[in-house]
């Protein structure tokens, strides 16, 4: 109990907790949780982007597509490597995934339909995924803060690129490349905007994880800067989004905006979104149809290990 | 099309083929570590690729850039070798290339990289400035493929039953194609004939395949000319993928 | 696009999608006498897709023949469900669709052919005369594939274990997808909203089950909707091989 | 040895050989391996032209080529059950096909590279298979030789179809597409004249085969009437041929031809053709992946027959 005490004592002070630090047992377990779930999504983030890099327009935008997509890889890897650090090996938590136990960010059950989805999700899938980050790099737990740096700084650059994307095909591609990206547009921003969960007065885990800084800032206070700071970035592209809501309030400096379709939510979180079944399907594909790789991987380096001994 | 622009074209499109195949991987590799080894050999190779597409507009003269080059032309003028245009799996020829056979895949990469090297390092000294650059900054580049490659030959070769059996099938399948790696003419002062790397490729690959206990198959007489725009049945498939929007979306910017 | 208009398209691009993932068997059946089959049927949708497309088109009025509307459309404007799209084999979603799952296309074929039998023989009395004629004449082939997939799915659910494990896998990762053979809405006096078909196929389906001993997955609340243009992610991929010819050689005639 | 020569007799005077006749062993081995080397070229044959299926310009040119690659297993089929009547079962065929031993004609060991040469198998493969296989309808092995004549009835419809397509293009086609088909002929030219077999002189079966009525002209006889009927369509169509030595000879009232490169010809049918290996990979992984399916048949239909005893 007296642990438990100088513990919180070192949160209210904004002290970081290391791996190494004793800590709750319901801290661990929230923070795996956290962490493994944000590296499945990397991991899983990776399909609906992959799609795309066979079919990409130009070879510049296949460079940038193919190292987005390692980065998400290469996300995916040290954050396994945070949770781990909490005591959870990365076979556990991948098996977690593969079972369907663990979550993912349930905005990649979204299927990937034309190329300016790419540069829709650089624009508001990392915009918000950021949004949701840049507290974390201030996380009480400081492997996680420190993996979250790395990741924040790298989901700017994409974000950039994303943008960028879209910029150069609403001011110098044809029609129907306008159309292409309004259409992304259209089928992103709602499920960009659940990416913040659910209304906070639905968000039972908020509280607790509040007080452990884990999470700095509300789902729906999120939501709200997501919202303000991607209109006007629409404006200079020339897009709208798909809410006839939607309204600047003077009077709380901010946009209003429409209710987002709950149903659609937990019908999506609960595993019957559009591409939940196949994200499963081809996490599971790849990982089976690697198993004898692995395998050998293995012998060989146990077959190495012998030799050197009686070397 | 002149020789030169040939030749630089020829190795332009195997490094653009070799990178597309490659880049199917992404986010089915059967480790993490791979997913992020595989893209960056890819990225590498399209890089490579980039440089001597633009260096072989150039040389033609007829104003295409690379995406021109890359995205616009007909099956019959790309120049790749077929190796790097079969299909991840050994599969079946109208099959679209939808599997993935990580053992096929290692000793192809292995087998490109070990030639690309000795290629790159020949091409250093080329009287074609621009070439020779290019080729100086993807010799660092290719080595690091040959490293990551062969120890993956030796681990899996050397490794179960079961994944000494698949890489056994992998060389057997690729076995003929190797043949048009030494296929392509040279051109003075630009870069050596093709079949001046074989002996130094055939005595390391034998060396490799030793350290993997794989066994050579007997010499194959088949020719593959995907270097004279005769390719494999892949291809057209390939293409289709690759060249989508850019045929449907004409005049865009992207 | 008009409610008519659409309620004919969706139903000719469900023909088309069906009949151009069927024609990837052609060469690899598992017996000689399916690869008949499967072409026989594949044709037969085809045709009854290219009535269709042509009488879209003319409702449309905008002067788009068959080829046009099969050929030249973004992936957005197709309207078929997604069922037909998906790969013949139960694969990633981008896996290319290389792979070919007898289980899986018998049984898709089985549920199509109930399904096509259904709403054929009520739009048989649409006051639309033309597509009433479509209708009358595709519904004598659509009986024909119900019996010989119906036939199939029997003898594979019902013979070794092994068997009878693929159909269930199969029927398992289709289930979701039959939820859209009943989300379109009707037009009045041209055909039913689809999900008029609902309790009939439903019960058809059920005794076809038991027959096959299989076992019907829990309901599934997953809502596609390749009907309004949202589809898989398989879609683009087929259509950049389907559109390949007539997207890199505009203007030609064939 | 009194059969023998009754049986030679029947042949002499024009008779055929029906399957409950008495045959001597050569005769029946011979037609056994013809009859099934030409089903396991339509087998095979299905392929390269397969691969052009889901990719044809349009519905109509797809349906076309849809029924013709059907018409081919359908002729594959009758006459599998040809060479049956002779004792052979179909699946030892196979077998045969599948581990390498049993021939197809090497015109598939090439590939399909482009639409054109879709249209250019049906006007040369097609006119060639014809050529060799009318004098076949009038084969000394009846069952044969009504195979023979239903088989060429389609393939001259196909063949018509084939010429047709091409002459659409030459006619009313982009110079793109004239430049397809031409490109086509200068790589389908010389495969077509190949496979009429090698020349009189390199083919000891041959005399045998011609005695016994089984084969009634012989390759260069063939392959001449084949370049004397072909050249004028060429010149219809308005694309040449790949041969500088092409030259008329009134004094013979025949074309004069080059030389084939017999040693392309040995090494394509000696397995070293550029899709020998895949042709073959292709075949054995349709009969493997199969398997299930056969032993499921078998095993429902063994539950069936078990079933109705009981009854």
């Amino acid at each position: 109990l007296a642990r438990e005490e100088a513990f919180e004592a070192r949160i209210d002070a904004g002290d970081f907790i290391e791996a190494k630090d004793w800590m709750p047992e319901h801290y661990r377990k929230t923070l795996v949780r956290q962490i493994s779930q944000h590296a499945h999504s990397e991991i899983v983030g990776m399909l609906p982007e992959g799609n795309w890099i066979t079919r990409a327009p130009t070879l510049k935008r296949k460079a940038i597509l193919l190292a987005k997509v390692q980065d998400e890889g290469g996300h995916g890897l040290y954050l396994y490597a945070a949770a781990e650090t909490l005591g959870t090996s990365r076979d556990e938590m991948t098996e977690a995934l593969l079972s369907g136990k663990a979550k993912y960010s349930s905005i990649f059950n979204y299927p990937t339909l034309t190329w300016a989805d790419i540069g829709v999700i650089g624009w508001l899938v990392d915009g918000a995924a950021i949004m949701n980050q840049v507290p974390l790099c201030r996380c009480s737990y400081a492997p996680y803060a420190r993996a979250m740096i790395r990741v924040c700084r790298e989901e700017s650059f994409h974000q950039r690129q994303g943008y960028e994307s879209l910029l150069t095909m609403m001011q110098k591609g044809t029609d129907q490349q306008k159309a292409m990206v309004q259409d992304a547009v259209d089928r992103w921003w709602w499920p960009s905007l659940m990416m913040f969960g659910p209304a906070d007065k639905d968000s039972p885990n908020s509280e607790q994880s509040m007080r452990w800084g884990i999470k700095r800032v509300t789902n729906d206070q999120l939501r709200q800067k997501f919202v303000d700071a991607t209109i006007p970035q629409a404006d200079i592209l020339g897009v709208t989004v798909p809410d006839p809501a939607l309204k600047w309030n003077a009077e709380r400096d901010s946009y209003d905006f429409g209710d987002i379709d709950w149903a659609e939510f937990w019908r999506v979180v609960g595993g019957e979104g559009p591409c939940n079944r196949e994200r499963l399907a081809a996490r599971n594909k790849a990982w089976d149809d690697g198993a004898w790789v692995r395998d050998a991987a293995l012998a060989h380096a146990r077959k190495q290990a012998v030799k050197q001994e009686a070397a | 099309m002149d020789a030169k622009t040939t030749y630089v074209l020829r190795l332009a499109d195997t490094c653009l083929i070799h990178s597309q195949r490659l880049s199917e991987w992404a986010g089915h590799a059967p480790v993490l570590e791979e997913d992020l080894a595989l893209a960056n050999i890819a990225l590498d190779l399209l890089g490579q690729a980039r440089a001597l597409l633009t260096h072989a507009g150039q040389l033609e003269g007829a104003g295409r850039d690379e995406d021109q080059l890359a995205f616009l032309r007909e099956e019959r003028d790309y120049r790749n070798i077929i190796l790097v245009e079969l299909p991840n799996a050994a599969a079946s020829p109208s099959d679209g290339g939808g599997g993935r056979d990580f053992a096929l895949t290692t000793l192809r990469n292995a087998a490109m990289a070990i030639w690309l090297e000795l290629l790159f390092d020949r091409l250093q000294t080329s009287l074609d400035n621009e070439l020779a650059g290019i080729a100086a900054k993807s010799l660092k580049e290719v080595r690091y493929h040959r490293q990551h490659s062969s120890d993956w030959v030796v681990r899996l070769g050397d490794g179960t039953d079961e994944s000494r059996a698949r890489m056994q099938a992998a060389l057997n399948v690729l076995w003929p194609y190797f043949n048009e790696l030494f296929a392509a003419d040279g051109v003075d002062g630009v870069g050596p004939a093709w079949d001046e790397l074989e002996d130094e490729w055939r005595a390391r690959w034998a060396t490799l395949m030793q350290e993997a206990t794989l066994t050579l198959p007997r010499e194959s007489a088949m020719q593959p000319r995907g270097i004279d725009g005769i390719h494999s049945e892949h291809m057209g498939h390939m293409l289709a993928t690759m060249q989508f929007l850019q045929r449907s979306y004409p005049g865009g910017t992207w």
